[in-house]
């Protein structure tokens, strides 16, 4: 199997989806001529020219809309919004045309459209370039959202996204694109919105997803050493939510542990535990615990910025927590 | 610029402009009796606008509208007891009944709406347009919007991409001085249409949105300027809205005196003028027209009035293709 | 004691922060010569002139901002942003700068303003005039969010935001402004940022806030009558969570239920469950019932508004579910 | 049209251009040794702009700048140590180290950032300058964005309020040519911006960015019809920035020929060339202000350097004014 970066994935995704069928476009701020800010369409301007990637100006919410009436129009459109933080000037576009105009039209019409944002923090870019927005986007009906945290859902969910009829948002955390790691040829049962195991255990349930699951994956590691068998679930799609496979995976260890990158407070992570608490609670042997951001817009520097977000040795100490090994 | 209609095509002016304006006092009446609920704009004084730009649209080109779209529904040919079902928010309606007064759609018409937030279609319009670029279909996407809209950021954005890209768009700014209550002069730094054109490189014309014939001409060429590839262009049209914002409005920002001087100067009132003094029309074939419109009119209320309500049980639907398990 | 509606009670308090203090002034779409949407600031433009009462285009990141700026600058606006509908087109502005000025400037700049904005369903309005995004809002460090449920603290919530050296954000449900209650003299203990017990109850709890709080009263005054003491807790204020008193008559009756008309994913009301979940577990008895919006955009049919939208009858039939009651 | 200059103003305007391009020459040395963090945006190449368009303000007057703001701060006369400090991310940063190199503020120098949304500052600019207004206070509020920022909606709204209110704001455009990547041609599709400004009926100027004397002579006479209550202007100032968008940019969309170009018409090669061909300054008094400048420098890297971090248990400080329990 050959290694790539999630960079890479998303860019062979991209490039995959662009041959293969003449409506799809790429459309942003700088995907063209300067290769992407994060250099993911670096390249592809020179493939399929600049009708195909398509630069746009600064108009956030008209690009975005212009890529929904294309939508509407037959293409299959992927507007890269550079970064979540600037997708809040598209807002309007999003929520009150995409997601609203198949409801509005009686189910006339759709709009077959793929965002794709760079979210999350660890740039050390500040309270304004640092947004973990999932549970807006997760809270509105009409849109899909994905979060790819390996390099294989980075190569092959988009086609997922790409081939659904309705709005799908993809969320890249800035912190993974160059993370290299085997590519595996694409399962038969490849399903982009679903979530994943990624390791099984039977003391308690770890969800996490995006640029954290790394994180999670590696507290589980640590802890597997003292001989706790913590199961990592990847949620993937953030909407809907695959209550089925967290449910089962929570009734088994009854026990769960959430990882989140946005503020704590009306996070995504608030929707998983709220559903434990209303169908899973008798199967509890613990509060359920949730390790996210603080309650403060990303501070610039390191230290301050990692003691904002979760990190490895809170999601040990909230498992610990859990698992009544109080120190 | 002149064009030529048979005496026919007056008729059909005429008719199609009163009828807009019959259906629209019918859901006055209904909304009074709460069989239409919710907010309702009626077009009441501007029918001119949309039946002079949609009368040079073919069946392939798309039309973006607001929430005061009930004409240009009944103007581009959509079912009259669809829309008047949708109004009524019955499963006969042209969206099903789930999105009213302010979201009349028909794909097989491509009339795309039925927007309710003001300038929010202005970037899908440039959107479709670009689907037709790209797809090398020669089309025209009209998007109307009251002057209200150009304030709004997105138009800006809008208006820059259809030039940057050389888009096959209509823009039809319906300029009837008010923004529900705000006049024009408070909202707009600079009021020439024409001005803030130039500033996009875009082509634009402003024309008396009362008069359908001086509407029709100039969408016309507009339309083929398009279909040239010339890009896009803006029309405004200069109306005025007889009646109150919505529903609910009590006009306290303008006078009595100011709508009495309107009432004589609409779009009906003029051209029906212009065609019995010309002699284009008798009274009795306007007495005809009336009459068949009353009962159109009556049959589109008793297909809205009997068509059943939706399912409570299919709440759900329509929200994904797929509906979701 | 004289009874006013709601809409009166917002607009003697607009008129009263005007002539209290020359630094405050009122902004906003057809605030003035229209007399607003729902007609809360109807007279006020001829008593205070257009400078104060101050008509704006319709330009919501513009003139939201300019709110935000004039703050800065050592005014004090309130600026009226018809609905929360049309508040997605100012979300960049409330969040990358109300919200976040003062912790970017480290500590030098703040922004005391107040942001109004009608919400909710009930209209028939439709799926873009509908909304209920207050867990957007509460999601966001950096600003406050209120929801005044009573004619009480639609008159006097605005002091305490105007007061706040830091942005507020004031939920006008829709279905409350022709509400006509009593109004007592201001209290000397009054606290817009504290939750209050609006019925005392023993066997469940039932939170709710804004334009639903009157529903979880009626489903109280039902329930009394079968015998049930239903506590009916008004949250008030949605950011910062009063936590305090939630857990305290969570801890007392056990049981909780929670309404709110947002979606149900995603929704305050999973917040406030996911806190139950992690602070007051063991002291449940049974699981945490959420009665939400369904997960759809709002039709328009009044038949299909109410079944998508919280209604007595469930907010009865949740209470039944968590006492055990099964029918 | 004229100023007039004595010889130690001539120097000030070098040596403030001078200080700005060594700042942030260091800061590119310290962002390579990982000393500074997160985007660094240089201005390096259009301090003609910032040095002159200041110069002409009081201290009564307000700035708001983008996240290329370096040059905005220095010349504005924050603390050079401050500013280096916070570039480091430390508590004795003009912003505490919270803000970094794009969210530099200095309150007691009506420096109000430091914004790194683009066109977002914009509307702020228009209401700091309406409260002026309305507390009567003869004061011109700056605002420095770049030419990309004007394909924004905020661009649109915030013209269209300021002009409509008649506010006392002078937006100066940093016209570089470039947003990140992408050229003027393929982001405006009208380019003059006199065009532009004459639809929200604003006066505006397009002057040589690279010219410090010219700049200055412009906002100086723009700055006084704001003060003489003439409303907004608009000031586009024509530049170009010698380095990357940020550190990251690898410049694939322009030429070396290109940048060579104009590293010749660099604002401080002309001024200094003129300086010295004019007589007006010696090769001593040059070198004696770039050693100023140098020790200044030095003294700032070691402030920073020596400053200490926040403490990590006071990270939520700073959310609210009252901190919440
Ligand atoms: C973004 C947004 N802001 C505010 C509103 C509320 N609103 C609905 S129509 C309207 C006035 C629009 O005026 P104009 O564009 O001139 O159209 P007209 O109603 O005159 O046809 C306003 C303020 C809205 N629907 N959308
Ligand atoms: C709303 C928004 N969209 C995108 C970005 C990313 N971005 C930062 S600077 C920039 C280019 C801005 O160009 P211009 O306004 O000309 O200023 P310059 O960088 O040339 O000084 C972009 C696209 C942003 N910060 N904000
Ligand atoms: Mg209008
Ligand atoms: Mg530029």
């Amino acid at each position: 199997m050959d290694k790539i970066s999630y960079r890479e994935a998303i860019r062979e995704a991209i490039r995959e989806a662009l041959e293969a069928d003449e409506r799809v476009f790429l459309m942003g701020e700088d995907v063209g001529h300067y290769g992407g800010c994060y250099a993911v369409s670096k390249g592809l301007l020179g493939q399929f020219g600049e009708q195909r990637v398509r630069d746009t100006p600064l108009s956030e919410s008209g690009f975005v809309g212009a890529g929904i009436g294309a939508a509407m129009g037959g293409m299959r459109p992927i507007v890269e919004v550079m970064t979540v933080n600037f997708s809040l000037l598209a807002l309007d576009q999003i929520v009150n045309n995409a997601a609203t105009l198949r409801h509005m039209s009686g189910g006339q019409i759709g709009v077959p459209i793929v965002f794709r944002m760079a979210s999350g923090s660890g740039k050390q870019l500040a309270a304004q370039h640092s947004h973990s927005l999932e549970n807006w986007y997760a809270h509105v009906p009409g849109i899909k959202v994905l979060a790819p945290a390996t390099v294989e859902d980075a190569r092959y969910m988009l086609a997922d996204a790409i081939d659904d009829p309705d709005p799908v948002v993809i969320f890249e955390h800035v912190m993974l694109y160059n993370n290299v790691e085997d590519l595996p040829p694409l399962r038969s049962d490849f399903d982009a919105f679903k979530a994943v195991i990624r390791r099984p255990g039977k003391d308690v349930t770890l969800i996490a997803y995006g640029g954290n699951l790394h994180k999670a994956l590696s507290a589980a590691e640590q802890l597997a050493g003292k001989g706790v068998g913590v199961e990592v679930v990847d949620l993937r799609c953030l909407r809907p939510l695959d209550s089925e496979t967290l449910f089962a995976s929570v009734r088994k260890t009854r026990r769960v542990v959430i990882v989140d990158e946005a503020w704590r407070t009306g996070s995504l992570a608030s929707e998983l535990s709220a559903q434990f608490a209303e169908y899973c609670l008798w199967d509890l042997d613990a509060p359920i615990k949730r390790v996210c951001s603080k309650e403060v817009p990303i501070p610039y520097p390191a230290h301050l910025e990692q003691a904002a977000t979760p990190q490895v040795e809170e999601i040990i100490a909230a498992i610990n927590y859990v698992l009544g090994n109080t120190y | 610029m002149k064009i030529h209609l048979s005496k026919a095509d007056l008729h059909q002016r005429l008719r199609s402009m009163l009828r807009i304006r019959r259906f629209e006092e019918r859901c006055a009446e209904l909304y009074t009796q709460e069989k239409i609920r919710g907010f309702l704009h009626l077009y009441i004084g501007e029918e001119a606008i949309a039946v002079g730009v949609i009368e040079v649209l073919t069946e392939d080109d798309a039309i973006f509208a607001t929430y005061r779209e009930h004409g240009h529904a009944l103007a581009r040919g959509l079912d009259i007891r669809a829309v008047m079902a949708e109004m009524y928010g019955k499963q006969s309606g042209s969206s099903l009944g789930r999105g009213g007064s302010m979201h009349i759609f028909d794909r097989s018409k491509r009339f795309y709406g039925g927007n309710a937030i003001v300038a929010g279609a202005l970037p899908m319009a440039v959107g479709m347009a670009l689907a037709d670029q790209l797809q090398g279909r020669n089309r025209v996407t009209s998007c109307f919007f009251g002057e209200g809209a150009v304030a709004e950021g997105e138009f800006h954005e809008s208006m820059n991409l259809a030039v940057l890209w050389e888009l096959p768009v209509l823009f039809v700014c319906e300029n009837n001085g008010y923004a529900m209550g705000t006049s024009l002069d408070r909202s707009e730094s600079e009021m020439s249409v024409a001005t803030k054109a130039a500033s996009y490189g875009m082509a634009s014309r402003s024309v008396d949105g009362m008069n359908v014939i001086e509407v029709e001409a100039a969408a016309g060429e507009m339309c083929q300027a398009i279909r040239q590839g010339q890009g896009p262009q803006l029309l405004e049209c200069q109306t005025y809205r007889l009646r109150g914002h919505s529903m609910f409005d009590t006009q306290l920002y303008r006078s009595q005196e100011e709508v009495q001087q309107w009432l004589d100067k609409g779009p009906i009132v003029l051209f029906r003028a212009w065609l019995q003094q010309s002699g284009y029309i008798t009274d009795d074939e306007l007495a005809q027209i009336e009459r068949e419109i009353e009962e159109e009119l009556q049959q589109a209320v008793e297909f809205a009035e009997q068509a059943p309500f939706e399912r409570i049980e299919d709440l759900c639907h329509h929200v994904y293709a797929a509906e979701l398990r």
